[in-house]
């Protein structure tokens, strides 16, 4: 019994990676899941169009998560819809300006700016002065982003990853710069300033699907509806403890605690 | 003497101050000189540490004590630099490696237990008011605006469609308490500036 | 040497390194090898990171030193000041101590001044977000609206003053759908990290690794 | 003539923002050069506080003031730091150690603190002492938890600790009577839940940010918070209750009148919205 921690986690935990890896599974084999499309997925693509019709720049931020902390997942999504966009630009001959605050995504990025060039056959598309590190102090980045917002003026702006306070600054210099924006944060604290100011928000989970939907792969799709399992999971647990703790049992909370 | 250093420096500050404040109004040099000022203090403080770091903790370790094992850290940090050059970029994928490694897993180990059971847990714990019971079921409700797989026609006519919704009505709740929360603490911080202008740099006190 | 250079070392690193990771929160306490293997590893990155934070540096370095080359207008003066307010505060800090005079007047009066006004700017990006956003368009927006007027009428003093009902239902929001929502939110971006996090230790969500050579 | 109506209408629900940032300086900014002194009412959140430093301070007594925030958030924090330590100040016969485990910054905001305040005779050594900052956090919390003397060798100016009457005696958490956390983040209470209140069930009151606040409220409602001040709200309250009036109560003239003149706004760009929208036909 010592021997585990947590052990209510540690079975949670398997259940709902087995459920994803058999839905990758069913994936293989070739039976497609339905999953809904996420509305800003089409937002990206409404907000490189707008840039590339007004010949203005694209602007793209992943936030305040390093990689090898607990909000990584964040930066990891982040970069997947960093990838998605640099590809679009690429293609499009609009420049990508990506502000950076963790520098180990730096090489990532530099990387992801050669594939897009690769891509759409331009080389010259590649610059990788506009891959900017803004410090990984948090507003000496914010300035950094706010300087780059009201000088270049770009007509898509897009913050997808984890972020604190700052948040709101880049918004509002992004609304003053006259961009459309999409947000994309699993930081509830920050989501409301997001959704207050930003055309278009990921809320939490949203962000973690949409690197999923971009990549277009059903494999990637697949594991979608796998972690829906959990949700039911979670729903499930509610209900049953909310009617046995309204009939004053603690049975499922002291299982829970295990 | 000392008396004049602080008080130059209080005027620098307040002149700081003002440049950023200026943002809004239009773009001017004097937002651009505390931004290229700020940029470069952050990355000296964030890179100062990060040498001492690497000095301190690694190269101390394997000079003073002979913890060979720190060379390990050293030449992955220093094959991140192998992405300047066209012919070793490859080797920089290792150290991305480890980092990401160690990430992915401190999140899915915690998370599950310390935010999902922990969120239940504390839900489904002495329900006897109206409110927690409430609470619970805006829980569920708002759950199944998340839920990505389901079928067109249950999203366009099922109960899906209802409390998907709903749950989009509680947070939009949840979003503007938060929202107007958060404006008395960022006036609390504005006062704070407001007080070092008035008071500290100008005296009116 | 192809195997040297692909993807499958990395994706075998991060697997391993994930896994060690995971188990450790599940059963540090019964092996203390791994444990002590986890920590060692993740006092590692600390160092990998101290690199990365060096590339920073030579990301910022060469796009100044190119703004100075070029003479970019209206440019290359920031460039240069940036460049050498940057060099000369790691100067102080690495040469002397951050104990140096000069490192914490620049810190005491330059830096922390600056970092406050920026986090109190956020006073003014507030009030113009709360005026653009708190519009009665539809259900959703009258909801947020209402919701977000209540909270700040409960937190200024003058509220109470007002209407002493405003505290009550500022509370009741706080309470009951303000934590519903969070929870859920968090509940769902759980299930998200999990999922992402499988991708990632399985090689299937590769962005970070770059393209195949 | 209709259109300039119109005209109006749309200028309402698009004012510059520059004019609204005017306006929040000077609304700001007039309270604090000139309090209005805007009636000020007690939560029962911050009274229950307040009611319970004065409880748990009897003659006798020994409190720890953990001072767990950072310079940035001293206009929030200051004055709560400011109040409740003048509160227990001038307490007669009790003994006060000031600390701090998570921000090492701690220690200075306390020295901060102690500028702001009448110390009623009290004697540094013998009735309070600054301990300084303690490294590790949680470990750090726990060996003082159960050991103060095996942790606590010397002060904040380096004065061993057996030239400082005010230490002697105390040898675990058992021997102290109230604990005040102040806290503005992690690590702060949280850590101190873990290796404080829930082995030892010392008696705690708590004073945070006012974000903070929703999250640390079933922490009060459980009673591991024995009282909670929240933000500037609750600083400026425990000023009245202290009769002290300081940093938070012309703070908070500065809290009403801006969030006023942002509702202010609000209102006006929705009575635009409407109007305007009457006017050009749309559906209302």
């Amino acid at each position: 019994m010592a021997l585990i921690s947590h052990q209510s986690g540690l079975l949670t935990l398997i259940i709902i990676c087995g459920a994803v890896l058999f839905m990758i599974y069913r994936a293989r084999q070739g039976l497609e899941s339905e999953v809904r499309r996420v509305a800003g997925i089409d937002v990206i693509d409404e907000a490189i169009g707008r840039s590339t019709e007004m010949g203005r720049p694209v602007h793209i931020t992943n936030g305040l998560a390093t990689l090898y902390s607990s909000g990584a997942p964040q930066t990891i999504a982040g970069l997947s819809v960093l990838s998605y966009v640099a590809k679009k630009c690429a293609q499009n001959g609009i420049p990508l300006i990506t502000t950076i605050y963790v520098p180990e995504t730096i090489p990532i990025v530099m990387e992801m700016y050669r594939e897009a060039s690769v891509l759409a056959e331009s080389p010259e598309w590649f610059d990788d002065y506009n891959i900017r590190y803004m410090s990984s102090h948090r507003f000496s980045y914010a300035t950094g982003v706010q300087g780059v917002l009201q000088r270049e003026k770009p007509a898509a702006s897009f913050l997808m990853g984890s972020f604190m306070a700052e948040a709101l600054i880049f918004a509002e210099s992004g609304y003053l710069a006259g961009a459309m924006q999409v947000a994309g944060t699993a930081a509830t604290s920050q989501i409301p300033f997001f959704v207050a100011v930003c055309d278009y928000t990921l809320l939490g989970d949203e962000l973690y699907a949409a690197g999923a939907y971009l990549s277009q792969d059903a494999v990637q799709m697949a594991s979608i509806a796998g972690q829906d399992v959990g949700k039911y999971l979670a729903m499930i647990l509610l209900l049953v403890g909310l009617i046995l703790s309204a009939m004053g049992s603690d049975w499922l909370v002291n299982i829970l605690k295990l | 003497m000392a008396d004049i250093i602080v008080e130059i420096g209080i005027w620098v500050a307040a002149a700081y101050t003002l440049m950023i404040y200026s943002y809004p109004y239009k773009d001017t040099p004097l937002f651009k000189f505390a931004e290229h000022t700020m940029i470069g203090l952050g990355i000296a403080i964030t890179t100062i540490m990060g040498i001492r770091n690497i000095l301190d903790i690694a190269v101390g370790s394997i000079v003073n004590k002979g913890e060979i094992a720190w060379i390990v850290p050293i030449l992955l940090g220093l094959a991140l630099f192998t992405r300047y050059s066209r012919q070793y970029a490859w080797l920089s994928r290792w150290p991305l490696a480890l980092l990401v490694g160690v990430g992915i897993g401190v999140s899915m180990g915690s998370s599950v237990d310390a935010s999902f059971l922990a969120q239940i847990r504390s839900t489904v714990t002495g329900v006897n008011t109206l409110n927690k019971a409430l609470l619970g079921i805006m829980i569920i409700i708002t759950i199944t605006y998340f839920i990505f797989s389901i079928g067109k026609e249950q999203r366009e006519k099922g109960a899906f469609k209802y409390t998907s919704q709903l749950g989009r009505y509680v947070m939009m709740l949840c979003f503007g308490a938060l929202f107007g929360n958060t404006i008395m603490t960022r006036m609390a911080l504005f006062i704070g500036r407001m007080n070092f202008l008035l008071f500290e740099w100008l005296k009116l006190g | 040497m192809s195997l040297l250079k692909g993807k499958q070392i990395p994706i075998g690193i991060t697997l391993v390194v994930g896994l060690m990771m995971i188990v450790n929160y599940y059963f540090g306490a019964a092996l203390p090898a791994v444990k002590s293997t986890t920590t060692l590893v993740q006092n590692w990155t600390v160092i990998v990171a101290a690199f990365a934070l060096i590339i920073g540096l030579i990301n910022i370095s060469r796009i100044h030193i190119n703004h100075l080359l070029k003479r970019s207008k209206g440019q290359w003066f920031f460039s240069l000041w940036c460049l050498a307010i940057m060099y000369i505060m790691i100067a102080l800090g690495l040469f002397g101590t951050t104990k140096n005079p000069g490192y914490q007047w620049l810190y005491n009066y330059v830096f922390l001044p600056v970092d406050a006004t920026m986090y109190s700017s956020l006073a003014f990006f507030i009030s113009s977000a709360a005026y653009r956003a708190f519009r009665a368009r539809n259900v959703e927006s009258i909801l947020l609206l209402s919701s977000g007027v209540v909270i700040m009428l409960m937190n200024a003093p003058i509220g109470e003053i007002i209407w002493t009902g405003f505290p009550v239902i500022g509370d009741w929001i706080m309470s009951v759908p303000n934590v519903a929502a969070q929870r859920a939110i968090m509940i769902c971006v759980v299930m998200g990290s999990v999922s992402l996090g499988l991708r990632t230790l399985l090689g299937m969500e590769r962005g970070y690794l770059g393209r195949e050579e | 003539m209709a259109s300039a109506k119109e005209g109006f209408w749309n200028k309402l629900q698009a004012i510059d923002q520059r004019i609204l940032y005017v306006l929040i300086i000077v609304v700001v900014a007039l309270p604090l050069l000139r309090p209005l002194s805007l009636p000020i009412t007690v939560t029962s959140a911050t009274r229950t506080a307040y009611e319970k430093v004065d409880e748990y301070s009897g003659p006798g007594s020994v409190v720890i003031i953990a001072y767990e925030f950072i310079a940035g958030n001293w206009p929030e924090m200051g004055p709560i730091a400011v109040a409740m330590t003048q509160h227990l100040f001038r307490k007669p016969d009790i003994r006060i150690i000031l600390l701090a485990m998570g921000r090492d910054q701690g220690p200075i905001l306390a020295e901060n603190t102690l500028k702001y305040i009448d110390e009623m005779g009290k004697e540094y050594g013998e009735d309070y002492v600054n301990l300084g900052f303690f490294a590790g956090a949680e470990a750090a919390m726990a060996s003082f938890a159960s050991d103060i003397p095996g942790l606590v060798k010397k002060d904040y100016y380096g004065t061993p600790i057996e030239q400082l009457s005010v230490m002697s005696g105390l040898n675990d958490l058992n021997d102290i009577d109230l604990f005040l956390c102040l806290w503005s983040g992690t690590p702060g209470w949280g850590e101190y839940l873990r290796q404080w209140q829930t082995p030892y069930g010392i008696t705690v009151i708590g004073g945070t940010l006012g974000i903070n606040g929703p999250g640390a409220q079933p922490y009060v409602s459980s009673g591991q918070l024995k009282g909670l001040v929240v933000g500037l709200r609750g600083g400026g309250e425990y000023e009245k209750l202290i009769g002290k009036p300081g940093e938070a109560t012309s703070g908070l003239d500065a809290v009403s009148t801006s969030h006023l003149l942002i509702i202010a706004f609000i209102v006006l760009g929705n009575v635009g919205y409407f109007a305007g929208r009457r006017r050009s036909g749309g559906e209302v």
